[in-house]
């Protein structure tokens, strides 16, 4: 068992390591292979692990210690349960797949080695993430995972746009992993330690204030690493990095960390349901708001992240209402949807060298059918079309909201599932549909290698099979740990209306995204309209940042530089010299040189003490009647 | 020969520095590489028989030299100096084996060892007056070093350097005086003995008036803000081994002395000013971090970042509990691990180029990956990733600060946010982009030598960030000796609250008991 | 009466001789004056009953002085005037003032004390020049040696300073320059 | 009628002025050896005087001796008054004169040391300072300091070029202005208490309850000015510089050193019991002093151009910092005093024989004074021993542990802290800051600027000057092992004098 | 007034010496100089003699004895340096004497 674990653990590390050797060498097939493998052995251990988890038998190893002092006592500790089992799995599929995809994909590229170390080291990262038993060792994870998708996504370094978005990415990370940071300290200082399960049960005796702000902070880590308004805007700009990373990161696996987190933290949650509450709404709006400017994005990449961003909001007010395991059900299917999305995109990208914008595209389904299905059937999952996975998992979002009685939740979800439907087909019809407009740009399409599509189609399969197949085991399986809540609506006629109607309501969105895009038509009107214009813009958020927070930062810092630290704190300290150098400078003169000056100054000093003699004589002689003559002045 | 193991530390490598006079200047490297290697071998002996469960002095020598005004020759090491004396003496070794080849290079040698002398001499002394003399004559190599191998201004630098240091202790030493005289008043006996003040308990205005006095030493060496001007010159213009030494060793003296002098002697004090000085902190990160990133000077850039985990370190002392001063002595090192590779990186390149403008560069990451990767990963240290022995530190000085004050806590935590926007700035800046300016295209990776020195720093690097456990053990054991004296010695209600007391048993979190205390004894087997 | 008749008198005179001698521009109007001076405050030891002490003072400042008028016919072409340029007459004048003024607001004020006690009381029936002589050879006999050696190391000082021995520079001279000169000077002693 | 005078012999207490008699004998001596046979080398005078001080200390030490058995001696009709503060002070005096007599042994001619007037000045100059360090009568404190002085101007202008004769005039002059005003403080006190010897004056003037108080002051105040001029503080100091530029650096180092001690040990006799009077006028006005003295001074010497005016400027310094043991006045301050200026002695003195030994016979070419800062550009790169031993003095000077003075420095901060004085402390202390700024300037110029005359540095050097430079390396540099010795016997000395 | 006292005899010397002072700090010419300088130290002997008489002691004359001894002495060398300066410079101008300064 812990040999598995182990194995899980630490060969997408030893992987990276291998790559890292050849990181400046010329491209070798081998850092590439090797890598892939390890992880593919890896998802083998997951595997027997889920079956050992299924079974009811969890792990929990502490490896050794990490740091002790005082009364703190961190160790590398690890657990496989209910719930990080999931999350194995969910992040050694699909970074297997992504690896061998990437073996195809990133085969011209000169960083071709760099690449892989760098893609396995974050599913390291990943993976100490999900299956740390404590805090800290979470906090390694979410660390490692931002490296890595700084790494990734500035794997283009020569590319500025690609810098800049690494830059963006792991600084805006940092903000939100402050607050993580502090909410350790809190749980730490209240509870003493950092282990899950003792923090946990310590939990329901603090005072229910603290509770809040450990929820609070340890959730806006969360909103941190998931992108959450209002620091979302890194995930679009991440898309800079290769789309295998899109597809691994910035869709199924990192970005899901603060859903994770939250999941995980369910007993404290369970406590603050106000916070729930929070998170829920914001997860809503999130929902809503990632959706509405993936409408009208024109870079595929983009779309795909906003609508991740978007799923994400689901997954978060599923965590919000406590129904943590609908929670990860969703970020569990969606992961396997939203890669194949990322891989079809791939493969677009590649044919199309590299270009994004969709209207640049069309009629591409018949050079690259097969991409054109899974990108298809990816779609449908996501816009939750029986039976595929979308269905089970997102639709139950929406039962949940239902059930719990938050109608408005629950109405701006069921909008998000239409936009939802409708960009992800706009896509696939501007890219797929249509006439063959490429062709004017002088691209020459062509299907990607043989072997990706092969390792694409599991998660193809997957992204069928897994709401339909999977759902009642897994539900058996996670609500060992998590709350066991079912959400039915008990009433047979609502449920039929809403699924129906849901359903209905998917479809025509589908449809009329698919009738207005398959030409690719370019109303010029709405595009110069308001809405447009803001939803096109991302409701100049990014501008505003800019504006408001990168530019008064790199002013202030500038001024602060160049007026406060060189002209009033180093300029004092050397004022301060100068006041006795030019003391010195003018003062010198004293010693003239000249025989009489000397003299002079000689009686001047005995003047000086004389009279400051004669002055003290005569208050101690005539002490009283000095004090008595200043007192008549008014000077005491 | 253990018995004397802390002065043959001190004085081999003065002696050793006089006897290279003799050497030949093609020879003296050679020379030098043998002697710090000597040294480096001596004070991993000095880990080796260190007994880490012990929490007070080891390996104490005495000798009484003016019994007549109580100066003795003491010294004695505990887990707190035992590990910044292993790194004085690691960091002279690696600094004079990637010595790039310059102008007098056996001055500089010599001068390096005497320079040694004096670091280790700091962290042994336990007589404050032997303290205040190795204190003082460090600055005697360093002026030098940065005047005589420094860049244009360097002149200028190393004056202030000199100057600006030199006031600060002088307040200092009066603040030593009055010890010795508070000393002398309570017993009748002159000491300077470290040791012997401890036992002294003063009123809390005495306190509150000694503490300022050492804090201008203290503060200026660390460099504190507003007394941190004179650091940037002088890292920007001293050669490279010189701002290696300065930013991995000598500012280590002041926070050094800050646990070793304020917090035991004026406890009192230090919970009084606790929150002022968690405030300069937090304007050193802050401050000095946007300062950073508005440099164009790569090694400015790291220049500031130095004072601005300085102020993280600070932070961690006046965190008054174990948990803060471990991190902040465990941040000691590992900031002079990783700003002293730094400083190793941007000489590097400036060996190369000559220059150190950021504007430079661009794309090196292509013509140097090597240098690059190296660079990244300190990088990634400094700003503070975790499983890098930064983290440790950090994690564990604000993790101790948050105790006594959430808020300011929360603004010193932005240490990670600032610190990373700078550092990835200038990364971005230096290596990343095309390749603009075409004396850059041909530029030579890292070569053996350089590789020398950093690889093992990088090794360092990840293994304490991994398994600190070595290091943090016996930093530990003594933070705790020196928290509980504190803790005992406090006379006002305020500071006994704020200082914990570590003898009392762990406090007592309610939860299920049987569990909790099951998992923590297992969790311990574990560890060991 | 007599005795303060004595005293104005001869204080005047002796005010405004200094004054001639620390005022005037001619040279020898300031010697004159000073000799004068010195003269007249001879007159106040003889008031004072020190007699020897006045005797000394007119021996000593007639041969000084005659030293000086010596000098001073070296110097000095007798009748011309020195030129001197004195700047800040004032300043000079207002210290000098500032310091009587304030040494004399303390002196207007009667010394008193009863603990003085006499060491060397003046004898009635002595003779001034013995009771000198007895008290200059027993107490004061250290500093009458010292005085001694002081007299010879200043007269040494000045043949040293004013003799040959000063006309040429050894310090500024080379080394084969200070040979030369000696191997001269061997010349003209034998 | 006149009674015969009886006086035993035992009652004079010859072992009080043996010393003393030494020197003069020498002196005599050398003169004797003139007349008989002239043109004698100056080798022959050098070893003549050193063996007469070897004498002397060996006398002194005698004396020492005496005193640890017998206490305070007094002799001659309590004229001569040998305690602890004599002894010490004739120790330094006498032993700073022997470092300093062999540095006539320079490798070039210099005019002074040519001629035999020169060495036996010297000796009589000596024998004056003992004499006003080894008596408490006013009187012959007088003629001791006029014995001394008059001497000291005539060999500060036996260097026999223009400058010296100018520091010469200046030194006299001005010397001559300040022995107006001792005889006239020494008037007052004369007046007040009716005695001329400071214990007397001391005993009335406390049986008085100082009701004088107008007398007492002005009367100090013509006394401070005197001794102000002698000790050269501020801003009776302006001769200073000029007379330690224009004459000889050794003799400019000289000076720094004994006239000053002597100076100290008279002021120490005479304001110790005012300051313990409770005259608060007093401790205002010394404060003032020391304060101005040791940061004017500082001032000054940051500006300098010329390394011999930059220590002069700094021995003014150093002589207001240790002035603060009289203003403080306790048995620690007074030690503190001692201690030192024995290490300031050693140190100050190898300053300027460093600078003796690089002595040319002209001005350097294109530089104004001979020793100008110039001169010393990147002398590590051509003279590296030289240039480290200077930087050692320096540092020293500085106040850098663990070379000489810093031991003196603590010393007497400590003192001043154990006795109350707070910001006295911080001043001296902060004064050493600025003092590092001029002290680093030589360094910096020696160790970080490019050589630009490159010529032979110790053109002066004779073995005989190196030794007395390693006397002085060695005792700085190991001055620590030397101070706990120094440190008891001075207190004791001290202590048992009664300051 | 008529009857002189010491105070008189004081305030003489007092007035003496500050004479002298003027002398001192005006004269430009070393000779003249030195004869201010005299004055000083005679205006102090008749202070000490007064003193002398009026307290009966006889350590006063005995000072103004030495003091009359230094003054002499004082004379001899003041008038050495002052040859050596006038043969090496043609003057014995004060003014003259400013190479060193600062």
């Amino acid at each position: 068992m812990e040999m598995l674990l182990y194995t899980a653990l630490f060969s997408p590390l030893v992987g990276s390591l291998f790559a890292a050797l050849f990181s400046t060498s010329k491209k070798t097939l081998i850092a590439g292979v090797i890598p892939s493998a390890l992880l593919f052995l890896s998802f083998i251990s997951s595997a027997i692990l889920l079956t050992h988890v299924l079974n009811g038998e969890t792990v929990q190893v502490e490896m050794m210690t990490w740091m002790a002092t005082g009364n703190l006592y961190i160790p590398f500790g690890f657990a496989v349960d209910q719930v990080s089992v999931t999350m194995m799995m969910v992040v050694t599929i699909v970074s297997t797949v992504v690896h061998v995809y990437a073996i195809g994909y990133m085969d011209h590229d000169a960083g071709f080695n760099r690449f892989f170390a760098w893609l396995s080291a974050f599913v390291f990262s990943m993976l100490i993430l999900v299956m740390s038993d404590n805090f800290a060792g979470l906090f390694i994870g979410w660390e490692g995972v931002g490296l890595c998708s700084w790494g990734l996504i500035g794997f283009w370094f020569h590319k500025e746009v690609a810098t800049w978005a690494a830059n963006e990415a792991f600084i805006m990370n940092r903000i939100a992993d402050l607050a993580m940071l502090i909410g350790i300290f809190l749980v730490y200082w209240n509870t003493g330690t950092l282990q899950y399960t003792e923090a946990f049960a310590a939990m329901p005796y603090l005072d229910h204030s603290i509770v809040v702000m450990m929820g609070v902070f340890l959730f806006i880590g969360a909103m941190g690493k998931s992108a959450q308004f209002p620091l979302h805007t890194w995930l679009a700009d991440a898309m800079e990095g290769p789309t295998p990373v899109s597809a691994l990161i910035h869709a199924a696996t990192m970005v899901t960390a603060g859903v994770y987190l939250v999941v995980r933290a369910n007993p404290m949650y369970d406590l603050i349901p106000e916070v729930g509450i929070f998170i829920a709404s914001l997860g809503a709006f999130v929902a809503m708001f990632a959706a509405t400017m993936a409408l009208v994005n024109r870079d595929m990449k983009r779309i795909i992240a906003y609508s991740t961003l978007s799923q994400l909001g689901y997954m978060f007010v599923a965590a919000g209402l406590g129904a943590y395991w609908v929670a990860l059900f969703h970020l569990m299917a969606h992961a396997f949807f939203k890669a194949l999305l990322f891989l079809g995109a791939g493969n677009v990208m590649h044919a199309m060298d590299d270009e994004l914008d969709p209207f640049k595209m069309g009629g591409l389904k018949k050079s690259m059918k097969w991409t054109w299905i899974m990108m298809t059937l990816a779609s449908v999952a996501l816009a939750g079309i029986y039976p595929l996975a979308g269905f089970f998992s997102k639709d139950l979002i929406l039962e949940v909201a239902f059930v719990e009685h938050h109608y408005i939740l629950y109405t701006v979800l069921l909008l998000t599932a239409g936009l939802t439907a409708f960009y992800s087909f706009r896509l696939v019809a501007l890219i797929f549909h249509g006439e063959e407009r490429h062709l004017e740009h002088g691209f020459h399409p062509h299907e990607a290698y043989k072997f990706m599509l092969w390792f694409m189609a599991p998660l193809g399969v997957l992204a069928v099979i897994a709401g339909m197949v999977f759902k009642s085991p897994y539900f058996e399986m996670v609500t060992q740990l998590l709350p066991r809540t079912e959400y039915h609506i008990h009433n047979p006629v609502v449920f039929w209306i809403m699924t129906i109607g849901t359903q209905v309501f998917v479809i025509a969105a589908i449809a009329y995204a698919y009738s207005k895009y398959k030409n690719a038509k370019i109303d010029k009107k709405t595009e110069e309209g308001f809405f447009y214009q803001v939803l096109f813009n991302q409701y100049y958020i990014p501008q505003f940042y800019e504006e408001f927070f990168v530019k008064p930062y790199r002013e202030l810092s500038s001024i602060l530089w160049k007026q406060v630290d060189m002209k009033i704190v180093d300029a004092s300290v050397d004022g301060i010299a100068n006041i006795f150098y030019k003391t010195g400078v003018n003062t010198r003169g004293m010693s003239s040189g000249n025989l009489s000056t000397n003299l002079k100054w000689m009686v001047v000093g005995l003047v000086i003490l004389l009279a400051l003699a004669v002055v003290f004589a005569v208050i101690v002689q005539n002490g009283d009647a000095v004090i008595s003559v200043l007192h008549d002045l008014g000077a005491i | 020969m253990l018995e004397h193991i802390l002065s043959i530390l001190i004085f081999f490598p003065a002696l050793a520095g006089a006897l290279g006079f003799i050497v030949n200047k093609n020879s003296m490297r050679a020379y030098g590489v043998t002697v710090g290697a000597i040294e480096f071998a001596l004070s991993l002996w000095l880990w080796f028989s260190y007994d880490s469960g012990v929490s007070g002095m080891q390996f104490m020598e005495s000798v009484s030299i003016i019994p007549a005004f109580g100066i003795t020759y003491l010294l004695g090491i505990d887990g707190i100096s035992l590990f910044i004396i292993i790194m004085a003496s690691f960091f002279t070794m690696i600094g004079i084996a990637s010595l790039s080849p310059t102008k007098n290079e056996k001055n500089l040698i010599i001068t390096l060892l005497f320079l040694q002398m004096t670091m280790i001499g700091v962290f042994a002394a336990l007589d404050a007056i032997i303290f205040y003399v190795f204190w003082e004559l460090s600055l005697v190599p360093m002026l030098y070093i940065i005047g005589a191998w420094g860049g244009p201004k360097r002149i200028y630098a190393s004056v202030k350097f000199f100057l600006y240091t030199f006031t600060g202790s002088l307040v200092m030493l009066v603040g030593m005086l009055f010890m010795a005289y508070f000393y002398h008043q309570a017993t009748g006996q002159w000491s300077f003995s470290i040791l012997e003040w401890y036992r002294l308990i003063l009123p809390e205005t005495y306190q509150l008036w000694l503490f300022v006095a050492f804090f201008f030493g203290f503060a200026i060496k660390v460099p504190m803000f507003p007394f941190h001007t004179w650091l940037p010159y002088a890292h920007g213009q001293a050669p490279t081994i010189g701002s290696v030494i300065l930013a991995a060793v000598l500012l280590k003296m002041g926070t050094y002395a800050f646990i070793r002098f304020s917090l035991p002697l004026f406890p009192d004090a230090s919970v009084f000013f606790m929150i002022p000085i968690a405030v300069i902190s937090i304007i050193m990160i802050i401050y000095t971090a946007m300062v950073a990133y508005a440099q164009e000077d790569i090694k400015q850039v790291v220049a500031y970042s130095s004072v601005s985990h300085m102020g993280v370190i600070v932070l961690g002392t006046f965190a008054l509990n174990v948990e803060g001063i471990t991190g902040s002595v465990f941040l000691m090192i590992a900031h002079g691990i990783v700003s002293g590779a730094l400083f190793l990186l941007v000489g590097v390149i400036y060996d190369r180029r000559h220059t150190k403008l950021m504007s430079e560069f661009g794309g090196l990451a292509k013509v140097m990956p090597n240098y690059a990767i190296i660079f990244g990963m300190m990088m990634m240290a400094s700003v503070g990733m975790p499983l890098t022995i930064n983290f440790v530190g950090e994690f564990l000085s604000l993790l101790g600060f948050y105790q006594q004050s959430h808020m300011l806590t929360l603004l010193a935590g932005t240490a990670i946010i600032v610190g990373a926007i700078y550092m990835l700035a200038a990364y971005k800046k230096a290596f990343f982009g095309e390749i603009t300016n075409e004396a850059n295209r041909n530029l030579p990776d890292v070569n053996k030598r350089e590789l020398g020195a950093l690889i093992p720093l990088v090794i360092i690097m990840v293994w304490l960030g991994v398994y600190p456990k070595p290091v943090l053990e016996p930093i530990n054991n003594s933070v705790e000796s020196i928290v509980q004296l504190m803790h005992d010695k406090a006379i006002t209600p305020a500071a006994k609250a704020a200082i914990p007391d570590v003898s009392k048993p762990k406090p007592v979190i309610q939860r299920a008991p049987a569990h909790a205390a099951a998992k923590h004894t297992s969790a311990h087997e574990g560890g060991h | 009466m007599f005795e303060a008749i004595a005293f104005y008198t001869f204080s005047f005179l002796t005010i405004l001789m200094f004054s001639i001698t620390v005022m005037t521009s001619q040279a020898l109007y300031a010697l004159t004056a000073m000799a004068a001076g010195m003269i007249f405050i001879s007159a106040f030891f003889f008031m004072l009953s020190a007699d020897f002490l006045g005797a000394i003072q007119i021996i000593v400042y007639t041969g000084a002085v005659m030293a000086l008028y010596a000098f001073g016919m070296m110097f000095f072409d007798t009748t011309r005037e020195v030129k001197e340029k004195i700047q800040n007459k004032n300043i000079v004048f207002v210290l000098g003032t500032m310091v009587a003024l304030l040494v004399v607001a303390i002196f207007m004020a009667p010394v008193v004390s009863e603990n003085i006690h006499a060491l060397y009381p003046i004898q009635e029936g002595l003779g001034n020049t013995e009771q000198v002589g007895i008290v200059l050879f027993t107490k004061y006999l250290i500093p009458f040696e010292l005085a001694a050696i002081m007299l010879l190391s200043a007269m040494i000082s000045g043949i040293v300073l004013a003799g040959k021995k000063m006309d040429n520079s050894l310090t500024l001279m080379a080394d084969e320059e200070i040979e030369l000169m000696q191997e001269a000077n061997e010349k003209v002693n034998s | 009628m006149l009674s015969p005078v009886n006086v035993s012999l035992e009652s004079l207490n010859l072992v009080t002025l043996a010393p003393m008699l030494i020197a003069v004998v020498g002196a005599l001596s050398i003169l004797v050896i003139d007349f008989f046979k002239s043109n004698l080398d100056k080798t022959l005078y050098v070893m003549v005087s050193l063996l007469f001080l070897l004498l002397d200390l060996g006398a002194v030490i005698d004396s020492a001796g005496f005193f640890m058995e017998n206490g305070t001696m007094l002799g001659f009709f309590d004229v001569m008054l040998i305690d602890g503060l004599a002894i010490l002070s004739q120790i330094i005096i006498v032993g700073a004169s022997m470092l300093f007599i062999p540095l006539a042994l320079t490798s070039k001619r210099f005019h002074e040391f040519s001629y035999p007037e020169f060495f036996a000045l010297f000796l009589f100059m000596i024998a004056g300072f003992q004499f006003m360090v080894a008596s408490d009568s006013l009187i012959l404190i007088f003629i001791g300091l006029e014995t001394a002085s008059l001497a000291l101007y005539t060999l500060i202008a036996l260097h026999n070029r223009s400058k010296s004769f100018e520091a010469a005039v200046k030194y006299f002059t001005m010397g001559a202005l300040a022995a107006g005003f001792y005889a006239m403080g020494s008037m007052i006190f004369y007046a007040i208490t009716g005695s001329v010897e400071i214990n007397q004056i001391a005993a009335v003037l406390q049986a008085d309850n100082y009701s004088n108080i107008g007398y007492v002051l002005i009367a100090v105040v013509f006394m401070l000015a005197s001794f102000g001029f002698k000790l050269s503080l501020v801003p009776f100091h302006t001769w200073t510089p000029d007379v330690y530029e224009g004459s000889s650096a050794a003799l400019a180092g000289y000076m720094s050193i004994v006239p000053k001690i002597a100076g100290f040990i008279v002021v120490m006799r005479l304001f110790e019991f005012l300051i313990h009077s409770g005259v608060i006028w007093l401790e205002v006005v010394l404060y003032a002093s020391v304060v101005i003295t040791m940061t004017a001074a500082n001032i000054w010497a940051l500006v300098q151009s010329d390394v011999k005016r930059m220590l002069a400027y700094s021995s003014i310094s150093h002589a207001g910092f240790v002035m603060a043991a009289i203003l403080i006045g306790t048995t620690q301050s007074n030690s503190a005093l001692f201690l030192y200026w024995i290490v300031f002695a050693f140190t100050n003195l190898g300053a300027f024989t460093m600078l003796w030994v690089s002595r040319a016979k002209n001005l350097p070419a294109g530089q104004s004074s001979d020793h100008s800062f110039e001169k010393f550009s990147g002398m590590i790169h051509t003279a590296p021993m030289t240039a480290t031993v200077m930087g050692l003095f320096m540092l020293s000077l500085a106040g850098l542990p663990p070379f000489g003075v810093f031991w003196g420095k603590i010393y007497m901060i400590g003192s001043a802290v154990s006795a109350g004085y707070t910001v006295l402390a911080l001043i001296m202390a902060l004064n050493s800051a600025i003092a590092g700024y001029y002290y680093i300037k030589l360094i910096v110029y020696m160790f970080m600027k490019d050589p630009v005359n490159p010529g032979d540095y110790m053109i002066n050097a004779s073995n005989s000057l190196k030794t007395i430079i390693g006397v002085a390396v060695i005792f700085t540099i190991f001055s620590i092992v030397a101070i706990n010795p120094l440190l008891e016997v001075i207190t004791a000395f001290v202590y048992n004098s009664g300051y | 007034m008529m009857e002189i006292g010491l105070s008189h005899y004081l305030i003489l010397t007092t007035i003496l010496f500050s004479i002298g002072l003027v002398g001192v700090m005006r004269r430009k010419n070393l000779l003249m100089l030195f004869f201010a300088t005299e004055i000083l130290l005679n205006s102090v002997n008749i202070g000490f003699a007064a003193i002398s008489y009026y307290i009966g002691d006889f350590t006063g004359q005995m000072f103004a004895f030495f003091i009359i001894a230094i003054a002499a002495s004082e004379v001899a060398v003041g008038l050495g340096l002052l040859i050596v300066w006038f043969k090496r410079t043609g003057n014995i101008d004060l003014d003259s004497m400013i190479s060193m300064k600062g």
